[in-house]
């Protein structure tokens, strides 16, 4: 257990590392750097190789918003695997609904709860 | 100053594989899943409960072999599946499988209970993410 | 004057970004991030019937939540300010992104305000995703057709 | 009036009859705080949105103004100010309640000099008697235009500047007592330095304040020893050494001095400095004023710098095109 920690934190981690460098040396918005990753997860998961990572590191590759990609590449590629073509398409968000549906939820739900209003900085 | 951290965490990431735990209920038909499953370095403890249909193995895979996960899996079902024809193979290193393979073996279940417990395992191994 | 030796005062008299220091502090940041999602992630193994490939659903809801309570107190910024990218690439930062602009777009209303505007800057990240997990898919699924490579 | 190579001359001695300066309350931080005339305690009242707070925040620095010099506000003749944010809402909000005929302007963070030469020109030519001028800035309200959400977590290099909530507004007399007069003017020139990264706004800046200031200098043929500072209004430390290392003046050291590098003092969370329209119209407004009041400064020279760039055009990968516009403040020897 203590072991699926480390390599979960290690490997989080450097994932974290490559995105600082896309905004430091390749000086992009986080929203680039973050749709670049995004990218980059699918890409990964094309050839095969996002989900021996993520049995590798657990949380330290499913946390990191390329696993985003991984999840939407691998719901069209599952479905495409049983219904040929079309289902590139109908796929996509078979597996990875949670993380944005509970964005959406929790947007509102925090818009309800809480105030913009503060000043302490 | 990071060069120490670094070295830490390698430490950590080799020094926490060592344990070994191995696991077979019932006894009596134990020697055949020892037999397949000690020749695999890449799987450092298992523990497994067999009854007349199933077979479950919960492996224990080593760190570093974990990107292979899925081969290592397939590999030994295959070569269980050979020396049991008859009864259905499950081999899996998930974690919640391990715990609860774990727990029959703790309570030493009876026939019944444990086949109602299998069939739960096996409904959620088959899960898609 | 030129603007080259314009251009060379601008960049003498710039700090330059401390890239190792903001690299570390993103591994660091990210890490524990992600080690939290590794405790939650057992604990959605060890009480409930989730197996590992499964309990990364709950997990990613679970950070989303936590994302929202730390964005909602003004905590986010804070350890973003630290972090750089590592509070910015696991999936509370994509929260973060989507839960700020809701709350900041209150007043307008809740269908054009929050509705309208709560994935002005995550979007991209769902839109891109979308995208390029098409275009791979389409690719491989023609190459398996084809026979070049095997699923 | 003269007006040579676009510095003009006034002769008819406009002056700076009062101040009111308003701030938000992350501004007592700052290290003129003593000075403004009233901090408040909250950015926004409960259910008040920040562009309604900016609005408030406007109303009330004129009411202390006039307030100050013991006008009456059906006296002022004409309202002119400039805010941040889209069509200028929150002055043109202000202007709803006031009452006063308005003229809005806008050049980002330079408005509150705009106005003020606007303001000198119009008592020159004898149209008004009692003008009310300046700017304001009010920070969630900008940052939420221009950046990310509030509550957004992005990290903000070194060269970043934080947006102060401020309010500073002047009442323009001709010949008030004891109070400075503003003798000169340039009006800047849009100068583009090729900049393209809205979080390094001093770099993007300083061409244009040293554009106004060198244009000032020789149309008034003097030099920087003449004066007893030359403030610009919101270049940050960076831009600030950047502006000294254009010079290469031996007096350029200690003379030239910035609003938003000095607003914050040394601390490193607000990174570069203060920016804002309402920074160098809070600063010139209360600590130059007071200063020049107290015949501490004899002769100044205001320089507020403002960016002229919106979100759209720097995702267009537009440069960033800026102006300086400046005044020239003395205080005549009090006989």
């Amino acid at each position: 257990m203590i072991s699926s920690l480390i390599t979960s934190f290690v490997v989080g981690g450097l994932i974290c590392v490559v995105g600082q460098i896309l905004m430091d040396v390749f000086k992009l918005t986080p929203a680039h750097t973050l749709s670049t990753l995004v990218v980059s997860g699918s890409i990964l998961d094309g050839f095969g190789l996002y989900e021996p990572l993520i049995d590798f590191a657990g949380a330290g590759a499913t946390i990191p918003i390329t696993s985003f990609g991984n999840s939407l590449t691998h719901g069209a590629l599952a479905e495409a695997e049983k219904h040929g073509l079309i289902g590139v398409l109908t796929g996509m968000f078979e597996v990875t609904s949670s993380g944005i549906s509970a964005a959406i939820i929790f947007g509102v739900i925090g818009a309800f709860i809480f105030q913009n209003s503060k000043t302490t900085y | 100053m990071k060069n120490a951290i670094y070295i830490l965490l390698l430490c950590f990431l080799t020094a926490c594989s060592n344990e070994v735990n191995e696991a077979i209920y019932p006894e009596n038909d134990s020697s055949e899943i020892k037999q397949v499953l000690n020749n695999y370095d890449s799987v450092k403890g298992y523990s497994s409960v067999t009854d007349k249909n199933d077979v479950l193995v919960a492996i224990d895979i080593r760190r570093m072999s974990r990107f292979n996960k899925e081969k290592i899996e397939k590999k030994i079902s295959k070569k269980l599946e050979e020396k049991f024809p008859d009864k259905e193979v499950l081999v899996t290193s998930d974690l919640k499988i391990r715990w609860e393979v774990e727990k029959i073996i703790e309570q030493s279940m009876q026939e019944d209970e444990m086949t109602k417990s299998i069939k739960k395992i096996k409904s959620l191994s088959k899960e898609e993410t | 004057m030129e603007q080259k030796q314009f251009d060379k005062i601008v960049d003498q008299q710039t700090p330059k970004t401390p890239l190792f220091v903001n690299m570390l502090k993103a591994f660091l940041v990210g890490g524990i991030i992600c080690t939290i999602g590794q405790l939650i992630t057992f604990f959605y193994i060890r009480f409930f019937p989730f197996t590992e490939r499964t309990a990364a659903n709950p997990t990613v809801a679970t950070m989303v939540f936590i994302a929202m309570i730390l964005t909602g107190t003004g905590l986010y910024k804070k350890i973003s300010q630290i972090g750089g990218a590592g509070s910015a690439v696991p999936v509370t930062g994509f929260g973060n992104a989507v839960i700020s602009a809701s709350i900041e777009h209150k007043p307008e209303g809740y269908v054009l305000g929050i509705g309208g505007n709560m994935f002005k800057l995550a979007g991209s990240v769902i839109v891109f995703g979308v995208v390029s997990a098409f275009f791979v898919a389409l690719i491989k699924t023609i190459l398996v057709k084809l026979g070049v490579v095997s699923w | 009036m003269v007006n040579t190579y676009g510095t003009i001359q006034f002769m008819a001695k406009p002056s700076i009859a009062s101040t009111g300066v308003v701030v938000g309350p992350v501004e007592k931080e700052s290290s003129f705080a003593e000075e403004f005339d009233e901090i408040l305690p909250l950015e926004n009242e409960k259910d008040e949105t920040f562009e309604r707070a900016n609005t408030r925040f406007i109303e009330k620095a004129c009411e202390v103004t006039i307030r100050k010099a013991h006008e009456q506000m059906e006296n002022i003749d004409v309202f002119i100010g400039g805010d941040l944010i889209n069509q200028l809402s929150p002055t043109n909000f202000a202007a709803r309640q006031l009452s006063i005929p308005f003229l809005g302007v806008f050049s980002a963070c330079a408005s509150s000099m705009e106005s003020v030469i606007l303001g000198s020109l119009l008592l020159e030519s004898g149209n008004a008697r009692s003008v009310i001028a300046g700017a304001s800035s009010h920070h969630p309200a900008v940052e939420r235009q221009f950046r990310y959400p509030l509550e957004y977590g992005s990290q903000k290099p070194g060269t970043a500047q934080w947006t102060v909530t401020a309010a500073g507004y002047a009442l323009l007399q001709k010949q008030a007592k004891n109070a400075p007069i503003i003798t000169h003017a340039t009006i800047g020139r849009v100068v583009d330095g090729g900049q393209t990264d809205p979080l390094h706004m001093g770099a993007a800046m300083a061409p244009a304040a040293r554009d106004t200031i060198e244009r000032h200098l020789t149309n008034t043929n003097s030099r920087m020893a003449d004066y007893d500072v030359i403030m610009t209004g919101d270049l940050g430390k960076i831009g600030l050494s950047i502006l000294k290392e254009m010079f290469q003046d031996e007096d350029s050291g200690v003379i030239l001095q910035d609003a938003g590098a000095q607003f914050y003092g040394e601390k490193s969370f607000y990174n570069a400095g203060a920016s804002g329209a309402g920074c160098s119209a809070a600063v010139f407004f209360s600590y130059v004023y007071n200063q020049l009041k107290n015949g501490v400064f004899n002769r100044v020279l205001l320089v507020a710098t403002g960016a002229l760039l919106s979100p759209l055009t720097f995702q267009q990968g537009e440069t960033i095109p800026c102006i300086a516009h400046a005044i020239e403040c003395r205080m005549e020897k009090r006989g």
